[in-house]
């Protein structure tokens, strides 16, 4: 544009209430808008019988059993992105197949103590995860190699390891209580049953990786290797352990989330993190919807776990309103409006409000 | 406040470039209002103001790398408009911008050609190139070695060389130089000098920005004043003095701190070195650095004084020799391991090395000594983390609405601060400043300066490495001069800028050296 | 092939320019030809005519998809959207010969017009929305497999004609016993890697990848080559579908091209890629996806469980970048 | 081609067992659910197709097919539960995982809803019916033997499988190796190998084991993907009348194979009359009526076998396709 035309996008700037101004251009709050709307809007297409009855408090908290899985991946992932220096996990769901199936050794045919399998699972994930961390923060690696590289190799493990055969001894069988809807204590009667495995792993996993984040000072120093790797070095933080352990702590958790999928499938499946379009690139697109930045040092808990409650419900949602394969394509087509519409509408106003062109 | 304006530099002819009424906002912030600006023909022309006054946003705006608000611009009596950096170009308005804007993994002979290549058919005449590319260095003294050498593997100063050297390939009609002289050494500035005195020569105007406002009287004809991101008038530079373009500039009395107030009080040895070498950057460095005194290293660029300095951090590798801390011996591999032991280190790259941009204050304050904020061994305890910040705040005068803040919202004098705050957390024994006041404006200096004295008062031994010989002779007790990549001479304070620099430049030799240093002594 | 390429530019005058062949593609080479030479002898049929051809043709639709991979990545971008552009191209070629009778050339053509129109899509969305790569790609990738699945309309595309003899693996498809697939990928490659050495715009990738503020304040049209790298994405999508069609496939269903995304970024960053711009060349991208193929080949052929298959080529990743990385890291150290 | 039904009536949200009730009083009108392991792959659209048939000829009977884009277990489940929402009466599934699917099919069946399964069991589940194509027995022996017969009972075979872990894949690939082991001493099998749902894969690996192994003049291609893909390699080969393949595919994709001979024979049965007999079952089980030792269902399907002890219904022994009879099928 010429030099002596005025712009427009400075003047009105300043009136802009900071309400409006927070919806915009701050993610989290976007989100908390649009998962209103689709409750609203869904709930109420469905009491008025517009659309198949029963998207209700007891279909939205039986739903709530995908997000399970899916927001402690997407956890994870926020974790590793935020290291920054190309961060990324491609190797989360092969980890939890690999997992799994020695969760299913350990717990249904060697027949381990319940708790005893379940944290040697979350132990080797965390191996596997310190595989990762240390190609990457020690021998310097690629993330987007490295784990694209386990990916590959732990997939194969975990077909060859029983020779592709799923493990559902009658132990496993029994897990799937763990995977059934409960009634919350006290105030339960007025609530819907909501799926155990959100207490049992969704909130612990949510509440440590919030503390770690953004109340510890190791918190600290990841957001410092990913906003400036360099500069944390110079401010005496060991920038190769803090990146290495958000490896681990994703390995870990992607063990835990093994846990989850085989009590959820009551059997330990050789391909329960990878079939399909696989756990990984879900878990990195809740991150991403989630406002985690893919360069590092931005990202938030809240963020990423609204993030995956909007996508698990809106599918929920989409499978009632939409009769037979229709519906199911349109679950994609949502999930990528989604994704662009948000980030662009976010991206856009927040260059409008600090004005940089 | 009041300040008499000299009188207004007197305009005859056709301005090579004007513009009138520039404002540009960044959201809140008014970089610039209502700004006029009218460039000459053939002249040197300075802009001057404290970090934040509107200089960089001006001039991008003249080179099109941003959009004004309002305003209108004459080119040779025409009106015109700006509509991007190559449509600047294309005018003839070339700029090296205060951020080197250089292609780190591209070789030195295609950066300065990028964007309008040289062609043979429509493929890349690299043989024509790289001849004009050899010329062009040749004027800074630089090496045809340079031609294909990756810009990520040259040092600061050589990158910076470097731009200045792509904006001249450009034969404009008007050269913007922004803060080209912060990192580079006076030896190198005369070249740069030298390069400019020519082009104004053959009639190419010259915008020249700069924190160092001595070397415009060598080299500006007429100097803008920038306040608040207004422009106070031009004028020439014959009508004014060092000290009453300060004044201009800050809008007040401006009264530099005679040189370092601080009296040295020789204490124990804090922190020495004994022949220390790293491969070939430098070798048999041998010096002690007692408590409450300021030992300056000081060099020409490429004289491996930051490198001394990093070594001392752990963060250059050691080949031969060996250090020692508080009489202890002291070989730290990383930053670490150097706090740990009670050495904290200011780099020398704010940017790069320094700032957490989108961080707030606070955080880039705590980061340094983390430790120093658990509670219960790993929870971040926040309130410790602000009140330290805000007592920073105080102390350093750092102009900011909060410790809240973003470092990369705070100008450079201010930022810089901040950096440097950092490294007073922990109370160290031993503090290192690599470029402490590199691309900061004259108050900031000043009070940085006033700083450093400070911290050595309050007993802690301070090593700063400077290729900035003005701030080595301020606030030196002992000047130690580098070249060579090792300690060539020491002198006291209060010896002459004339005999430091010869020692620096090489323009003594070893012969005169030692009388020089007695000559101090008496 | 590779010494035709490299030769002029040993010579003294292009020394501006980093090596043709870099360190990472020296060892990609090694790396393959130790296989290669293993391979021979383990297996008696490894080196058999119509083994190697199969394997050359094989290698020529994802090394054709690696080429726009890499101008991608050189500039600081990623397209994870690849496999679903694929799976659309492929239903939309598929669906012209069988139910609107076309010929397949014309198809082809059309294929690549189609890729060339989801490659703006991304380069729209990316340059002039300027939204990171990864989540642009990431939510196309959603819409275009949707896209796609419409136009499957729930049923597999069948009976397409068995020969596309000139593009496709058998005896037709060959010229002095090697696959015209192939030799079109190599002058693709070698297009493409002349056009990004020699020619400004080609350069411009590299500069936009490296600080691409500093480009554009160079007068380099940022957005403009941007765009025009997803568009360039898309075309060769078209293209590689038209290969893969014309392998002979009688039937097309809806996880055509599934995996392809990683596959296509593998190669490429095995072929000494930067991730994070500014590094890169077409010629390690194809290295790197015939690395891939020959382990999978290998497996195959030694008789190994072929679940084995992954677990080795995750491990040659891991060899034949490590040992680039190490060397990098001595040149620092040397500096 | 999608499945457009109309959802039971209304609003009301009373408990599903009322709902059902509340159905069958409105003139035996009651809703069906298929949901197959994944959607758009011309087996299941033909099962689609033929349970819209019986829609249209079974009094009272609503179709209703819904499956994922990917034969992905947890997005299966998703579906179900969908459907247990919608209090449908009738919930039939071809499971992707057996074993996940048990517990939510008695979710389904608390809800009052009628369950079974159809082309693959779920065997420790509630289900009351399971609708089978054939027995794996029939199947894995009619494959074994066709292909033997073209090898001429001699020579070296392999088999190239889909997804590793597909449960009825591999209970016919332990039957095809017993009977190779058994009745076909000179043949020599190589171990099994896994193209995932991939043709161009399959093709790839069939043509790595013919360079490997030129011995090798048998191929198995053993889901729908795998069959065309391995005959597709023969062909590209040129090794027609060398090698033989056999496998299980869908009569119009492996058409042109069988005519050109790079195939000798398709094992499957009556893929819409499987979806047919789904319907008929679901509304059998939904009117409570109980299954015969042998069902009369339509005048296409007859003589269907019952077996009260497993509660499998059988649709027949599976059929061999060649180049004669593929092209009576429009799938
Ligand atoms: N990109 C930006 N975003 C927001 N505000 C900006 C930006 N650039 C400059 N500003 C604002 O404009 C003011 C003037 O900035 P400018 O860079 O022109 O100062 P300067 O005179 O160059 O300072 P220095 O001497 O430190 O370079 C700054 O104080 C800042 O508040
Ligand atoms: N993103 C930003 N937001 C707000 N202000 C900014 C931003 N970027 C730059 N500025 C402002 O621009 C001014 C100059 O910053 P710039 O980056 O041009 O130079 P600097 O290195 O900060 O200052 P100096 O000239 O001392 O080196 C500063 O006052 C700073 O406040
Ligand atoms: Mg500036
Ligand atoms: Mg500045």
């Amino acid at each position: 544009m010429s030099a002596t035309t005025t712009h427009e996008t400075v003047a009105p700037a300043k009136e802009r209430t900071d309400i409006v101004k927070l919806l915009l251009t701050n993610r989290t709050v976007l989100i908390i808008v649009l998962l209103l709307l689709l409750v609203g809007i869904f709930g109420g297409l469905s009491a008025a019988g517009v659309i198949a009855p029963g998207y209700n408090s007891d279909y939205l908290s039986a739903a709530l059993i995908n997000l399970v899985p899916l927001t402690m991946l997407a956890l994870a992932q926020l974790l590793v992105i935020m290291s920054g220096k190309g961060g990324i996990d491609l190797s989360v769901g092969a980890i939890v197949s690999l997992a799994g199936m020695i969760f299913g050794f350990m717990h249904g045919m060697w027949g381990w103590p319940l708790l005893l399998a379940i944290i040697a699972t979350v132990i080797f994930g965390a191996l596997c995860g310190l595989l990762n961390g240390v190609l990457v923060a020690y021998l310097g690696y690629p993330p987007l190699i490295v784990t694209l590289a386990t990916y590959y190799a732990m997939w194969s493990l975990a077909l060859v390891i029983n020779n592709q055969k799923p493990i559902n001894t009658q132990p496993i069988q029994e897990l799937y209580g763990l995977s059934k809807a409960v009634e919350l204590p006290l105030i339960g009667q007025y609530l819907p049953l909501v799926p155990m495995g959100v207490f049992l792993f969704l909130i612990p996993t949510l509440l440590v990786v919030w503390f770690v984040v953004s109340k510890t000072t190791y918190g600290r120093e990841l957001y410092a290797i990913g906003t400036n790797d360099t500069a944390a070095s110079w401010a005496g933080i060991n920038t190769q352990r803090t990146r290495a352990l958000v490896y681990v702590g994703a390995g870990a958790i992607s063990g835990l989330v093994a846990v989850v999928t085989v009590s959820q499938f009551a059997s330990a499946r050789p391909d329960s993190g990878v079939s399909g379009n696989g756990m990984a690139l879900p878990a990195i697109t809740m991150a991403v919807l989630g406002g985690v930045a893919i360069t590092g040092g931005i990202g938030t808990v809240a963020g990423v776990f609204l993030a995956a409650l909007l996508i698990v419900w809106l599918n929920a949602g989409i499978l009632l309103a939409f009769e037979g394969n229709n519906g199911t394509q349109l679950q994609l087509f949502a999930l990528g409006a989604v994704l662009i519409g948000a980030a662009l509408l976010n991206g856009i106003t927040n260059r409008k409000y600090s004005g940089t062109k | 406040m009041a300040v008499a304006l000299p009188p207004p530099r007197r305009v005859e002819g056709t301005p090579r470039f004007a513009l009138q009424g520039v404002s540009k906002r960044y959201g809140g912030v008014r970089a610039i209002r209502n700004a006029d600006f009218t460039l000459m023909p053939g002249e040197v022309h300075a802009v001057v103001g404290e970090n934040g006054a509107g200089k960089s946003t001006m001039i991008k705006i003249i080179a099109g790398a941003e959009f004004p608000d309002t305003g209108t611009f004459e080119m040779d009596g025409e009106s015109v408009s700006i509509r991007s950096a190559s449509d600047a170009l294309d005018k003839g308005i070339a700029a090296v911008y205060q951020e080197a804007q250089l292609f780190g993994q591209l070789a030195v002979g295609e950066n300065i050609f990028l964007g309008r290549e040289m062609t043979s058919g429509s493929r890349i005449d690299w043989a024509g190139q790289k001849q004009r590319v050899v010329d062009l260095l040749a004027a800074f003294g630089l090496p045809e070695s340079f031609v294909t050498r990756k810009v990520e593997e040259l040092s600061a100063a050589e990158q910076q060389q470097v731009s200045i050297a792509k904006a001249l390939s450009h034969d404009a009609k008007i050269l913007i130089l922004d803060e080209p002289s912060a990192i580079l050494t006076d030896a190198e500035i005369e070249n740069l000098f030298t390069a400019v005195r020519r082009l104004a020569a053959e009639g190419v105007s010259v915008i020249y920005i700069s924190h160092r406002l001595d070397e415009l009287f060598e080299i500006a004809d007429v100097v803008t004043v920038m306040r608040d991101g207004e422009t106070l008038g031009t004028f020439d530079i014959d009508d004014l003095s060092v000290s009453s373009l300060a004044d201009l500039m800050v809008g007040g009395e401006f009264e530099a701190s005679e040189a370092s107030r601080h009296e040295p009080t020789n204490g124990e040895v804090r922190l020495s070195l004994k022949g220390l070498a790293s491969g070939k950057r430098f070798h048999d460095v041998s010096l002690d650095v007692r408590s409450g005194e300021v030992v300056v290293l000081y060099g020409l660029v490429g004289s491996g004084v930051a490198d001394i300095a990093a070594a001392a951090y752990g963060k250059q590798p050691v080949t031969a020799g060996s250090m020692e801390l508080m009489g202890k011996p002291y070989s730290p591999k990383s930053a670490s391991e150097a706090q740990r032991a009670g050495l904290a280190m200011l780099p020398a790259n704010r940017k790069k090395e320094g700032m957490f941009s989108f961080q707030p204050i606070a955080f880039n304050i705590s980061v340094g000594s983390l430790n120093l904020f658990h509670k219960f061994g790993v929870v971040m305890d926040k309130t410790k983390e602000k009140v330290v910040a805000d007592d920073m705040i105080k102390a350093l005068a750092i102009k900011t609405p909060s410790q809240r803040q973003k470092i990369s919202a705070l100008s450079g004098g201010n930022a810089q601060k901040v950096v440097i705050a950092r490294q007073l957390v922990d109370k160290p024994d031993v503090l290192v400043l690599a470029e402490p006041s590199q691309g900061v404006d004259i108050g900031a200096k000043d009070e940085i300066h006033k700083l450093i004295d400070q911290v050595c008062d309050d007993g802690a031994a301070v090593l700063v490495a400077t290729s900035d010989l003005m701030e080595a002779l301020r606030i030196a007790d002992r000047l130690i001069v580098i070249r060579n990549g090792t300690t060539f001479t020491e002198f006291e304070r209060g010896v002459s800028q004339a005999k430091v620099l010869a020692a620096a430049s090489g323009a003594l030799s070893e012969g005169d050296e030692m009388q020089l240093a007695k000559g101090e002594d008496a | 092939m590779t010494a035709a390429t490299m030769a002029p530019t040993r010579t003294r005058r292009e020394r501006v320019l980093p090596p043709a062949i870099t360190g990472q593609e020296y060892i990609l080479m090694a790396v393959i030809a130790a296989l290669w030479l293993v391979l021979s002898f383990a297996t008696p049929g490894f080196l058999e005519p119509y083994s190697v051809q199969s394997l050359l043709w094989r290698l020529a639709p994802i090394g054709i998809m690696a080429i726009g991979m890499t101008i991608i990545m050189v500039t600081a971008g990623i397209d994870i959207s690849v496999a679903a552009i694929l799976m659309v191209c492929s239903v939309t070629i598929g669906k012209l010969i069988t139910v609107g009778g076309m010929n397949f050339w014309l198809a082809l053509l059309i294929s690549i017009l189609v890729g060339a129109a989801l490659g703006a899509i991304n380069g729209l969305l990316i340059s002039f929305g300027r939204v990171p790569a990864i989540i642009i790609t990431f939510g196309t990738a959603n819409l275009f497999q949707f896209l796609g699945l419409k136009i499957f309309n729930s049923q597999t595309v069948n009976g397409l004609p068995a020969s596309r003899a000139i593009l496709g693996p058998g005896a037709e498809g060959r010229v002095l016993g090697v696959p015209i697939a192939f030799i079109l990928m190599i002058v693709l490659v070698a297009i493409a890697w002349f056009y990004l050495r020699h020619w400004p715009g080609g350069r411009h990738f590299y500069a936009i990848g490296d600080d691409e503020n500093a480009a554009s304040l160079a007068g380099v049209n940022v957005r403009g080559r941007v765009f025009m790298a997803y568009v360039l994405m898309g075309i060769l999508v078209g293209l590689a579908a038209g290969i893969t069609i014309a392998g002979g496939t009688s039937t097309l269903d809806q996880s055509v091209g599934r995996g392809t995304e990683l596959m296509t970024i593998a190669a490429t960053v095995i072929g000494g890629t930067s991730v994070v711009g500014g590094r890169g060349s077409v010629f390690g991208a194809v290295l790197g996806a015939l690395l891939v193929q020959t382990v999978a080949t290998g497996v195959t052929q030694l008789g190994w469980p072929s679940q084995l298959s992954n677990l080795f080529v995750g491990i040659f990743i891991i060899i034949a970048v490590g040992a680039d990385l190490i060397r990098e890291q001595r040149r620092k150290a040397k500096l | 081609t999608e499945t457009t039904t109309t959802t039971p009536s209304g609003g009301d949200t009373t408990t599903s067992a009322e709902a059902t009730t509340g159905g069958e009083a409105a003139g035996g009108e009651f809703t069906v659910a298929f949901v197959p392991k994944i959607q758009g792959i011309p087996y299941f659209e033909a099962m689609n197709t033929g349970g819209k048939a019986a829609e249209a000829e079974i009094e009272g009977l609503t179709w209703m097919y819904q499956g994922p884009t990917t034969a992905d277990p947890a997005a299966q489940a998703d579906i179900v539960r969908s459907m247990i929402q919608k209090k449908v009466d009738v919930l039939i599934v071809a499971p992707n995982d057996p074993d996940s699917l048990a517990p939510i099919l008695q979710e389904a069946k608390d809800a009052g809803i009628k369950v079974g399964t159809s082309d693959t069991d779920a065997p420790n589940s509630v289900r009351e019916v399971f609708v089978e194509q054939a027995t794996s027995q029939a199947i894995g022996e009619y494959t074994a033997d066709t292909l033997a017969k073209a090898m001429g009972e001699k020579g070296t075979a392999v088999i190239v499988s889909c997804g590793e872990t597909a449960e009825n894949l591999n209970s016919w690939i332990k039957i095809e190796e017993e009977t190779f082991a058994s009745k076909y001493p000179d043949i020599k099998l190589l171990p099994t190998v896994y193209a995932g749902e991939d043709q161009n894969k399959a093709t790839q690996m069939a043509t790595d084991l013919m360079n490997a192994n030129p011995d090798l003049n048998g191929i198995i291609g053993q889901c729908t993907t795998s069959a065309p893909g391995v005959a597709q390699a023969v062909r590209d080969a040129g090794k027609i009348g060398q090698v033989f393949t056999v496998g299980v595919g869908t009569p119009q994709a492996m058409l042109p194979y069988l005519e050109d001979g790079s195939s000798s024979g398709s094992i499957l049965w009556d893929v819409e009359n499987l979806g047919y007999l789904t319907a008929w079952a679901g509304a059998q089980l939904f009117q409570g009526k109980a299954f015969e030792a042998t069902n009369q269902v339509s005048d296409k399907i007859k003589d269907v076998e019952f077996r009260d002890d497993t509660k499998e219904l059988i649709l027949g022994p599976p059929l061999v396709l060649t180049k004669d009879n593929a092209g009576q099928f429009n799938y």
